[in-house]
C-alpha cells in the first residue's frame, strides 16, 4: 500500500484549517477569507484524487486503518479517533473534496457582496472538515460527531440569511427533523455497539463491527434492531419518506451551500453509512426489506412532489429526495456497488444542476421557473452545462445517470430473481420513477430554456468562476458513468473499487436459498472476495457482485421508449413556453395532494410540532409549577392546618400540648410559684433554717 | 454536782429565761432590758468557765455599749407596741423551726458530747491572753481594727440624711430608665408603679 | 464540770434566737436576736477552748469569741445605720414593709 | 508539590477564601474598589494554588487519594477531619474555584441593587468554602457540614440581591434543600451505626460496604437520595431550581448551576453508591427513570418558558437528568458520562447564566418576546457567543456538552449490578427517550436562537444603544469558552483523569 493513504488525515485537516484561518484573518485578506478555502480546498482536492488513483488502480485494496486512542470511557472501552480508508472512502473523498472545491471556486463570484461572505467561507470549510471526518471515520461514534457536526453546519447554513423568519424556520426545521432521525442513529449506533461490548475494547470500531455480523457474533436483536434505528437517522439525513419534509425547505440557503450540502454531500450520508454497515445490513433480510421498501416509496412519490413546482430549487430538491431514494433502495436489495456508484455520479450532476439552477437564478433574480424562459440564448454556457446535467438526471443513455441507474435496476432484476419481492419493486418502480424525472427535468428545461423571457430582469451569463465549475461537473456527470459500464469490463472498475471490506461469498446474505442465489447470479464463485480473506483471492483477476457490467438491451430498450416519451410529453405541454393552465397542476385532487406534499408537513406541524411546542411543554409547566409545586404547597398548606388544628386542639384546649403548652404551662407555675417570692426575709430565713433541720435529718437518717 | 455546777445552772436559766423573754416580750423596751439581762447573764456564764477576760469584755462592750445603742435606735425609730405590732405572720413557722432547731442541736450536742467526761475549767492566764492577741492574732487584730473603723464611717454615712433625698427617689430612677422604651409600655408600666406605690403608701398611713 | 450545760444553754441561745429573727417584725429585735445567735455561739467557742482544750497556747477559742465580740459591735452600728434610713426612707421599722424584692 | 505530603495545600486552598472572607468584612465598606480587588486577589491567589494542585496532582495514581489530610476532629463523635482528592474530586474541586474567580471578576462590574460589595464578595467567598469543601472533605460529617455551609450563603445571596420574587424563592430554596438534608443525615447516622459506630470515614465505609441489610440499605439509600435527588435536581424535586435561579443574581445563578447542582451528584457517586451498593442497585432503576422524565419534562418546560433565565434553569433539569442517568447506569462508563455531564454543564449553564445576566443588564428585562430577536445584529459577538453556548449545551459533538450525553445513554444501554438482566428493556427505553429529549433539547434551544438573536430588531430596540461585549466580560467568560471547545475536543481531558478513580469506586459497587 503506497504511503499516500497514510495521509488521507490531511484532506481531512485541510478544511477545518481553512476553516480556523478564515475565521481567525479571513476579513483582512482581498479575497475576504475565499482564497483560503479555495486554496486549502484545492489542496484537498489533489491529495484525494491521489488517494482514489491509488485505491482505484490497485483495487481491491485491504482498508487501511489507522488510529490513536483519544479518551477512555469507562469501563476499559476506547474512543478511537481514527481513520479507516478504502475504496468507499476514496469514493467519498473523491466526491466530497471535487464538489466542495467547485462550490468553493463559484462561491467566491456568486456569494460576492452578499453580507458575511466570510463567514461563509468559514462554514463552507467546517462542513466540509465535518463530513470528511463522517467519511473516514473508523468507527461509529466518531461518524456521529461528523454527522452531528454536518447537521449543525447545514443548520447554520440553511439560515444563512437569518434576517427573514420563514429562512430561520428552514433551519430549524431542517436541524431538528434530522434530529429526530439522530435518536434512532445515537440509539442504533448503542445498540450495535452493546453488542460489541463482550467482544473487544472499541466497541465502536466499524471493521471489528462488520467482521462481528458476519461471523455472526451479533445476536440477530442486535442486527435488527440496532440497524432498523440507523436507518432512521439515515432517513431523516438522507431525506427519505416521510422524514424528507425538511430538504425542501432548506433550499432556503444559499444556492451554492444547496448544491454541496444538500444535493452531493450531506445528504447522502445515509446512504454512506448503509453502506460503510453493508456487511451488517446484509445479515437481515428484514432490514434489508424495510430499507428497500422505505427506499421505494421515496423515489417514487419524492419524484412525483418535483411535478408541481415552480421553484427551480425544489424541483432540484424533489429530484435529490427521489434518487436519494433509488440510492437506499439500492442497499435494500444487494445493489450496494450500483447504491454509492449512483451516489458518486449523483453527487456531480446534481451539484451541477444546482450550481446551473445558481447561475440561472443569479440571472433573474428568482428561483420560478416561470418568471424565466428563453435563457439558452442569453447564458448558453449554462444551458449546456444544465441540459447534461439534466439528461444525466434523467438517465439519458451514456450519461453517468444511466449507467448508475441501470446498476440499480439490474441489481433489483437480480435481487428479484433470488426470490425477494422488493427486487421487483424497485425494477419496475424504478422505471417508472425515471419516467416522471425524465418529465419534470424536461418540464424544467423547456420552461427555462425555451420560449420568450419572462423575468423582469436582461438575463446575462455568468462569470469564470461560476462556469468553470459548471463544465467541469458537467465532464464528470458523463465521465463518471464510464468507471462501472461495459465499457470497463475488466478491473479495475468501480465495483472492485469498492469491493472492499465485504463479505466472504460463502456468508452473503445468509437468509438466501444458496440454490437460487446461485442461480440469478447473486452469489458465485469467487464473488466479492471479503477484506479479511482478500488475500484468499490470490493475484487473479477478482469477479464482482453482478458480474461483468454488460449492455442490457432489454432495459436500454425501455429506458429510450421512457425518456422519448416523457420528453415527447413535456415538449407538448411546455415547448412554447408557459402554458395557460400548467398540465401538472390541473390534475384535480392529485394535483392537490402533491400541492399539499401529501400532507407530511401539515401534519408534523400540527400534530407533532405545535402539540410539543405549545400544548405538551405548556402541560409540562403546568405540572411543574401546578401539580408539583402545588403538591408541595399543599403538603405546607396541610402541614399548616395541621399546626392550626395541632395549636387549637393540643395547644389550647389541652393546654400543656406542645410547645406552646410547654409555655403556658411555665408560666402558669411561675404564677403560681413566684407567690413564695413574697420578700417577707423572715419567711426565707425560716425556710433556710428548716431546710437546714431537714437536710440534717435527711444525713442522720442516711447514716 | 460541784457548786460551780450549781452556779452554772443558776446563771444559765437566768440567761436562757432573758433571752426567752427578750425574743418574746410585747415591749420594746421591756426586750431590749431583757436583753441586756441575757448579755450580763452570758457574762456570768463566761466567768464559770473561767473566762474572766471575755466576761469583762462581754460587759463592756455588749451590755454597756450595744445594749444602750439598741435602746437608742428602739426610742428613736418610735416603734409601736404589742403583740401583733412586734411579731410577723410567721410565729408558728418560728416556733417550730426553733423548736426543731433546738431539738436537734441538743441531740446533736448529747450525741457528740454526752460521754466526755467532767473536767476541771481551767482559763487561760490574762498574760497569756495578751501574749496570744499580740502575739498569734496580731493580724486580725488589727483587721478588726480596721473593719470597725470603716463600720464607723459607714455607718455614719447610711445614717446622715442628705438634702434632696427622699422616699420617691427609686420611683424616678424607674421611670428615667423607662424613657428608652415605647410610650404605651411606659404608660402601662407608670400606671403600675403609681398604683403599687399608691398601694404601699397607704399601707404606711 | 461537763460540756453538755454551756452546750445546751448555747444551743437554746441560738434556737431563741432563730425564734426572734423569724417572729419579730420590728427590725431593731431581729438585730438583737441576731446578737443572741452569736452569743451563743462565743458560749460554745469559750466551752471548747476552756473544756476540751485548755493547754492551746493560741486560745483559739477565746480568741473567736473576742474577735466576734468586736464584729458583733461593728454589725450592729452598721446595722443600726440601715435601720434608721429605712425609718427615714418609709417612716416604718416594720420588716414586712421592707418587701420590694418581691414579685 | 508532592501530592503525597502536600496536605496542607489543600488545607490552604479551602480556607483561604474563608479567611478571604474575614478580611473583607474587616475593610470599610466604603473602599468600594479595593473590596472588590481584594476579592479578585483573593480568588486568584486561591485558583492559582488549584492550578499547582491540579499540575502536581500524580495523575498515574488517579484512583488514589492525594493530597490528603487525616487528624482527628471531634473525638467524641469518631468525626475526623479528612481531606483529600482523587480523580474525581480534583475537576469539581478546580471548577469550584475557576467558577468563583471569574465570579469575583465579574462582581467589578455594578451589583444588582442594593449593591454593598463587601457583604456580596464575603458571602461569595464564604459559599466557596463551603462548596470546594464538599468535593475534597471525606468524612461524612465533614462533608455534611460543607454540604450545609453553602445554604447560608446563597440564602443570602438570593434573598438579598436577587429579583423582584426574591424572598419566595430563597426560603424555597432553603426550604428544599433543608428539608432533604434533615433524611440524609438521618441516613448518616444510620449508616455509622450500622457500620460499627466508630467511623465517618467515606473510604472506610466503602471498604465496609456491603453491610446491613438489603431492607437497611434500602432505607439507607432513601434518607441519602432524597438528600442528593433535591440538589440535583431530579425531578419531581426540581421547583426550588427554576425559582432560585430566576431570582438569583448573575453570580448566584452561575454558582449555583455550575457547583451547586454538582454537590448532589457528585454525593451520589461518591456517598450513595459506593456505601449502599444494594440500595442503590434497588434504586437504579427509579433514578433511571426520574432522570429520563427529567431529561423530557425539562425540555417542554423550556419549551413553555418566557423568561430566558428560567428558560435556562430548566434546562438544567433536562441536563442534570442526563447525569443522573449515567449514574443509574451503575457502571464505569456512566459514571464517567455522569461526572463529565457534571462538569460540562457546570461550565456551560454557568456561562449561559453569565450571557443571560448580562442579556439583563442591556435589556433591562428577561422576557423573550420582549427582546424580539434581532440581538446578532444588536451585538454581534455576544450574539455568536450565546449560540456557541446554546448549541454546546443542547449536545453538539466536538462541544463539552455532548461527552455527557452521548456516553450516558451508552452507558445505560447495559447497566451494571446485574440490572442490565432484570430491566434490559427498561434501560433500552430509557435510552431512547433520552435520545427523544436530545431532540427537544434542541428543539428549545435553537427557538430561543431564533427568538433572540436572529431577525431584525424589533423597534423598541433598534435606536437603543446596546454596549457588546465588554472587556471585563471577556475576562471572565473567556476561560469558560475555552473550556467548553477544549472539552469537546478532547475529552481526555476528564476521561482520562477520572479513570482509575471511577475504577476504583464501580469496584465498590461489586458490578
Amino acid at each position: 500500500m503506497d504511503a499516500l493513504l497514510e495521509y488521507t488525515w490531511v484532506v481531512v485537516a485541510l478544511p477545518l484549517l481553512s476553516a480556523v484561518l478564515i475565521t481567525a484573518v479571513g476579513k483582512q485578506l482581498p479575497g475576504k477569507g475565499s482564497e483560503i478555502g479555495i486554496a486549502a480546498l484545492g489542496l484537498s482536492w489533489l491529495l484525494a484524487i491521489g488517494i482514489a488513483w491509488q485505491t482505484f488502480v490497485a483495487s481491491p485494496v485491504e482498508p487501511l486503518e489507522r488510529s490513536v486512542d483519544w479518551t477512555p470511557l469507562g469501563g476499559g472501552f476506547v474512543f478511537e479517533l481514527g481513520m479507516l480508508v478504502d475504496g468507499l472512502t476514496a469514493v467519498m473523498l473523491l466526491l466530497v473534496t471535487t464538489v466542495s472545491f467547485m462550490v468553493h471556486v463559484y462561491s467566491r463570484e456568486y456569494m460576492q457582496g452578499e453580507p458575511r461572505y466570510t463567514y461563509f467561507f468559514a462554514m463552507l470549510g467546517l462542513f466540509t472538515f465535518s463530513m470528511l471526518l463522517l467519511v473516514v471515520a473508523n468507527n461509529l461514534l466518531l461518524a456521529v460527531i461528523g454527522w452531528e457536526l454536518v447537521g449543525l453546519c447545514s443548520y447554520l447554513l440553511i439560515g444563512f440569511y437569518w434576517e427573514g423568519k420563514s429562512n430561520q424556520d428552514a433551519g430549524n426545521k431542517a436541524f431538528l427533523t434530522t434530529k429526530f432521525g439522530d435518536v434512532g442513529l445515537i440509539v442504533g449506533v448503542i445498540v450495535l455497539s452493546a453488542g460489541m461490548f463482550g467482544l473487544t475494547d472499541t466497541p465502536f470500531n466499524i471493521l471489528e463491527i462488520n467482521e462481528a455480523a458476519v461471523a455472526g457474533q451479533l445476536s440477530t436483536t442486535t442486527i435488527v434492531l440496532g440497524m432498523l434505528l440507523i436507518f432512521l437517522g439515515c432517513m431523516s439525513k438522507s431525506g427519505q419518506m416521510p422524514l424528507h419534509v425538511w430538504l425542501p425547505d432548506a433550499m432556503a440557503g444559499p444556492t451554492p451551500v444547496s448544491a454541496l450540502i444538500h444535493a452531493a454531500t450531506m445528504v447522502t450520508a445515509g446512504v454512506f453509512l448503509l453502506a460503510r454497515l453493508y456487511p451488517v445490513v446484509a445479515q437481515n433480510q428484514a432490514v434489508m426489506a424495510t430499507i428497500a421498501i422505505f427506499g421505494v416509496l421515496t423515489l417514487f412519490f419524492g419524484g412525483l412532489l418535483a411535478l408541481v413546482q415552480d421553484d427551480l430549487k425544489k424541483i432540484l430538491a424533489y429530484s435529490t429526495i427521489s434518487q436519494l431514494g433509488y440510492m437506499v433502495a439500492a442497499i435494500g436489495v444487494g445493489g450496494y456497488a450500483a447504491s454509492i456508484f449512483h451516489l458518486f455520479t449523483h453527487g456531480f450532476f446534481k451539484a451541477l444542476l444546482f450550481l446551473g439552477a445558481g447561475s440561472l437564478i443569479h440571472a433573474v433574480h428568482s428561483n420560478n421557473i416561470s418568471d424565466m424562459g428563453g435563457m439558452a440564448k442569453a447564458m448558453p454556457h449554462t444551458f449546456w452545462t444544465f441540459i447534461v446535467g439534466s439528461l444525466a438526471l434523467a438517465g439519458f443513455p451514456l450519461t453517468a445517470g444511466f449507467f448508475s441507474k441501470d446498476e440499480i435496476l439490474i441489481a433489483g432484476e437480480i435481487w428479484a430473481g433470488a426470490g425477494f419481492f422488493t427486487g421487483s419493486l424497485v425494477y419496475w418502480v424504478g422505471l417508472a420513477a425515471a419516467f416522471v424525472t425524465t418529465f419534470y427535468m424536461a418540464r424544467a428545461c423547456f420552461l427555462i430554456f425555451a420560449g420568450e423571457n419572462r423575468s423582469h430582469h436582461t438575463p446575462h451569463e455568468s462569470g469564470k468562476l461560476m462556469l468553470a465549475p459548471l463544465m467541469v461537473l458537467a465532464v464528470l456527470s458523463v465521465a463518471a458513468g464510464y468507471l462501472l459500464s461495459p465499457f470497463s469490463p475488466e478491473q479495475p472498475n468501480f465495483e472492485t473499487w469498492l469491493a472492499t471490506p465485504l463479505l466472504p461469498a460463502e456468508t452473503t446474505f445468509p437468509f438466501t436459498d444458496e440454490g437460487t442465489a446461485a442461480a440469478s447470479g447473486l452469489v458465485g464463485d469467487g464473488v466479492l472476495a471479503a477484506g479479511t480473506s482478500l488475500a484468499a483471492a490470490g493475484d487473479g483477476p477478482v469477479k464482482v457482485l453482478h458480474g461483468v457490467p454488460t449492455w442490457h438491451p432489454d432495459l436500454l430498450a425501455i429506458v429510450l421508449v421512457l425518456f422519448s416519451l416523457a420528453v415527447f410529453l413535456a415538449y407538448r405541454f411546455y415547448g412554447k413556453g408557459l402554458p395557460e393552465r400548467d398540465p401538472t397542476l390541473s390534475m384535480g385532487r392529485f394535483t392537490d395532494v402533491l400541492v399539499a406534499k401529501y400532507g407530511f408537513d401539515d401534519f408534523g406541524y400540527r400534530y407533532i410540532v405545535v402539540p410539543v411546542r405549545d400544548k405538551l411543554s405548556a402541560a409540562a409547566t403546568y405540572s411543574s409549577n401546578v401539580l408539583i409545586d402545588g403538591m408541595v404547597a399543599g403538603v405546607g398548606r396541610a402541614t399548616k392546618n395541621a399546626a392550626m388544628t395541632t395549636y387549637r386542639v393540643v395547644d389550647q384546649q389541652v393546654i400543656d400540648g406542645g410547645i406552646n403548652g410547654a409555655a403556658f404551662s411555665a408560666a402558669w407555675w411561675s404564677d403560681k410559684l413566684k407567690r413564695i417570692q413574697s420578700g417577707d426575709v423572715q419567711k426565707y430565713a425560716g425556710v433556710l433554717v428548716a431546710g437546714t433541720i431537714l437536710l440534717v435529718l435527711a444525713f442522720a437518717a442516711a447514716r | 454536782m460541784t457548786g460551780h455546777d450549781l452556779v452554772f445552772v443558776a446563771v444559765g436559766l437566768l440567761t436562757a429565761g432573758g433571752a426567752v423573754f427578750t425574743v418574746t416580750s410585747k415591749n420594746l423596751m421591756h426586750a431590749a432590758l431583757f436583753f441586756a439581762v441575757t448579755l450580763g447573764g452570758i457574762a456570768g456564764v463566761f466567768l464559770t468557765l473561767a473566762a474572766d477576760f471575755l466576761a469583762l469584755v462581754q460587759i463592756v462592750v455588749y451590755v454597756g455599749a450595744v445594749a444602750v445603742l439598741f435602746m437608742f435606735g428602739l426610742m428613736l425609730t418610735r416603734a409601736p407596741i404589742g403583740r401583733e405590732a412586734l411579731d410577723g405572720q410567721n410565729r408558728g413557722l418560728a416556733m417550730a423551726v426553733a423548736g426543731g432547731l433546738f431539738v436537734v442541736l441538743s441531740t446533736l450536742v448529747i450525741g457528740a458530747f454526752g460521754d466526755l467526761p467532767t473536767a476541771e475549767v481551767t482559763g487561760p492566764r490574762i498574760d497569756d491572753l495578751g501574749i496570744a492577741i499580740f502575739a498569734d492574732w496580731v493580724l486580725p487584730f488589727e483587721v478588726l481594727s480596721m473593719l470597725l473603723l470603716a463600720a464607723l464611717i459607714g455607718a455614719i454615712v447610711l445614717a446622715r440624711r442628705e438634702s434632696g433625698e427622699s422616699g420617691e427617689e427609686l420611683t424616678v430612677t424607674r421611670i428615667e430608665m423607662a424613657q428608652d422604651r415605647d410610650p404605651e409600655a411606659l404608660e402601662r408600666e407608670q400606671a403600675a408603679l403609681t398604683s403599687g406605690s399608691g398601694g404601699t403608701g397607704e399601707e404606711h398611713a | 464540770m461537763s460540756p453538755i450545760g454551756p452546750l445546751l444553754l448555747a444551743a437554746f441561745l441560738f434556737s431563741a434566737g432563730v425564734y426572734g429573727v423569724i417572729a419579730r417584725r420590728n427590725a431593731v429585735l431581729v438585730l438583737i436576736s441576731v446578737e443572741l445567735m452569736l452569743n451563743a455561739v462565743n458560749i460554745n467557742l469559750v466551752t471548747f477552748q476552756n473544756l476540751l482544750f485548755p493547754g492551746d497556747p493560741a486560745v483559739t477559742g477565746q480568741m473567736f469569741a473576742l474577735f466576734i465580740i468586736g464584729v458583733a459591735a461593728a454589725e450592729v452600728g452598721v446595722g443600726l445605720a440601715i435601720v434608721f434610713n429605712m425609718f427615714r426612707n418609709r417612716a416604718s421599722v416594720d420588716v414586712d414593709d421592707a418587701d420590694l424584692m418581691r414579685w | 508539590m508532592d501530592p503525597n505530603t502536600a496536605g496542607w495545600a489543600l488545607v490552604v486552598a479551602l480556607f483561604l477564601p474563608l479567611a478571604g472572607a474575614g478580611a473583607l468584612t474587616l475593610m470599610p465598606a466604603s473602599m468600594d474598589r479595593e473590596i472588590r480587588r481584594a476579592a479578585v486577589a483573593i480568588t486568584a491567589v486561591g485558583f492559582a494554588l488549584v492550578a499547582a494542585v491540579t499540575a502536581s496532582f500524580d495523575y498515574s495514581r488517579a484512583g488514589e487519594l492525594q493530597f490528603t489530610t487525616d487528624v482527628p476532629w471531634i473525638t467524641a463523635i469518631d468525626a475526623r477531619f479528612s481531606l483529600g482528592m482523587d480523580g474525581i474530586s480534583l475537576p469539581l474541586f478546580f471548577l469550584t474555584s475557576l467558577l468563583t474567580l471569574l465570579c469575583a471578576i465579574y462582581t467589578t462590574k455594578p451589583l444588582p441593587s442594593p449593591g454593598k460589595p463587601k457583604a456580596f464578595l464575603s458571602l461569595m467567598l464564604l459559599l466557596q468554602t463551603g462548596m470546594a469543601g464538599t468535593f475534597v472533605a471525606f468524612d461524612l460529617i465533614l462533608f455534611f457540614i460543607f454540604f450545609e455551609l453553602t445554604l447560608v450563603p446563597m440564602f443570602f445571596m438570593i434573598g438579598m440581591w436577587g429579583g423582584p420574587r426574591r424572598d419566595y424563592a430563597s426560603v424555597k430554596f432553603f426550604l428544599y434543600t433543608l428539608f432533604g438534608s434533615v433524611f440524609m443525615l438521618v441516613a448518616f447516622l444510620a449508616i455509622y451505626f450500622q457500620a460499627g459506630a466508630n467511623s465517618w470515614s467515606i473510604t472506610e465505609l466503602s471498604n465496609m460496604a456491603p453491610f446491613g441489610s438489603t431492607t437497611f440499605q434500602t432505607w439507607a439509600f432513601l434518607g441519602v437520595f432524597l438528600g442528593f435527588a433535591i440538589k440535583v435536581p431530579v425531578w419531581p424535586f426540581h421547583p426550588w431550581l427554576p425559582d432560585a435561579h430566576t431570582e438569583a443574581p448573575t453570580v448566584g445563578s452561575v454558582l449555583l448551576a455550575g457547583v451547586l447542582l454538582k454537590m448532589g451528584t457528585y454525593g451520589f457517586i461518591r456517598i450513595a453508591l459506593p456505601i449502599l451498593p444494594d440500595g442503590a442497585a434497588r434504586f437504579a432503576p427509579m433514578i433511571g427513570v426520574l432522570a429520563v422524565i427529567g431529561i423530557v419534562y425539562g425540555a417542554l418546560c423550556c419549551l413553555a418558558q418566557t423568561d430566558v433565565k428560567r428558560l435556562i434553569a430548566f434546562s438544567s433539569v433536562g441536563h442534570m437528568g442526563f447525569v443522573m442517568l449515567g449514574i443509574a447506569a451503575m457502571n464505569e462508563a456512566g459514571i464517567q458520562a455522569a461526572l463529565f455531564g457534571n462538569i460540562a454543564h457546570g461550565i456551560i449553564t454557568g456561562m449561559l447564566f453569565f450571557l443571560a445576566g448580562s442579556m439583563h443588564e442591556r435589556y433591562h428585562t428577561r422576557e423573550i418576546a420582549v427582546i424580539g430577536g434581532g440581538m446578532l445584529k444588536k451585538m454581534p459577538v455576544y450574539g455568536v457567543l450565546f449560540t456557541y453556548v446554546a448549541i454546546a449545551s443542547l449536545g453538539l459533538p466536538g462541544l463539552a456538552g455532548f461527552w455527557g450525553e452521548f456516553p450516558a445513554m451508552w452507558a445505560a444501554i447495559s447497566p451494571g449490578l446485574g440490572l442490565a438482566d432484570s430491566y434490559g428493556g427498561l434501560y433500552l427505553g430509557l435510552v431512547v427517550f433520552a435520545a427523544i429529549g436530545t431532540v427537544l433539547t434542541a428543539g428549545y434551544f435553537l427557538w430561543l436562537i431564533q427568538r433572540i438573536n436572529l431577525g431584525e430588531p424589533t423597534e423598541r430596540w433598534a435606536n437603543e444603544p446596546l454596549a457588546d461585549v465588554q472587556a471585563i466580560e471577556w475576562v471572565s467568560w473567556l476561560p469558560l469558552l475555552a473550556l467548553i471547545l477544549a472539552l469537546g475536543i478532547f475529552p481526555r481531558l476528564l476521561f482520562g483523569g477520572q479513570d482509575a478513580a471511577v475504577t476504583n469506586l464501580v469496584g465498590f459497587l461489586g458490578g
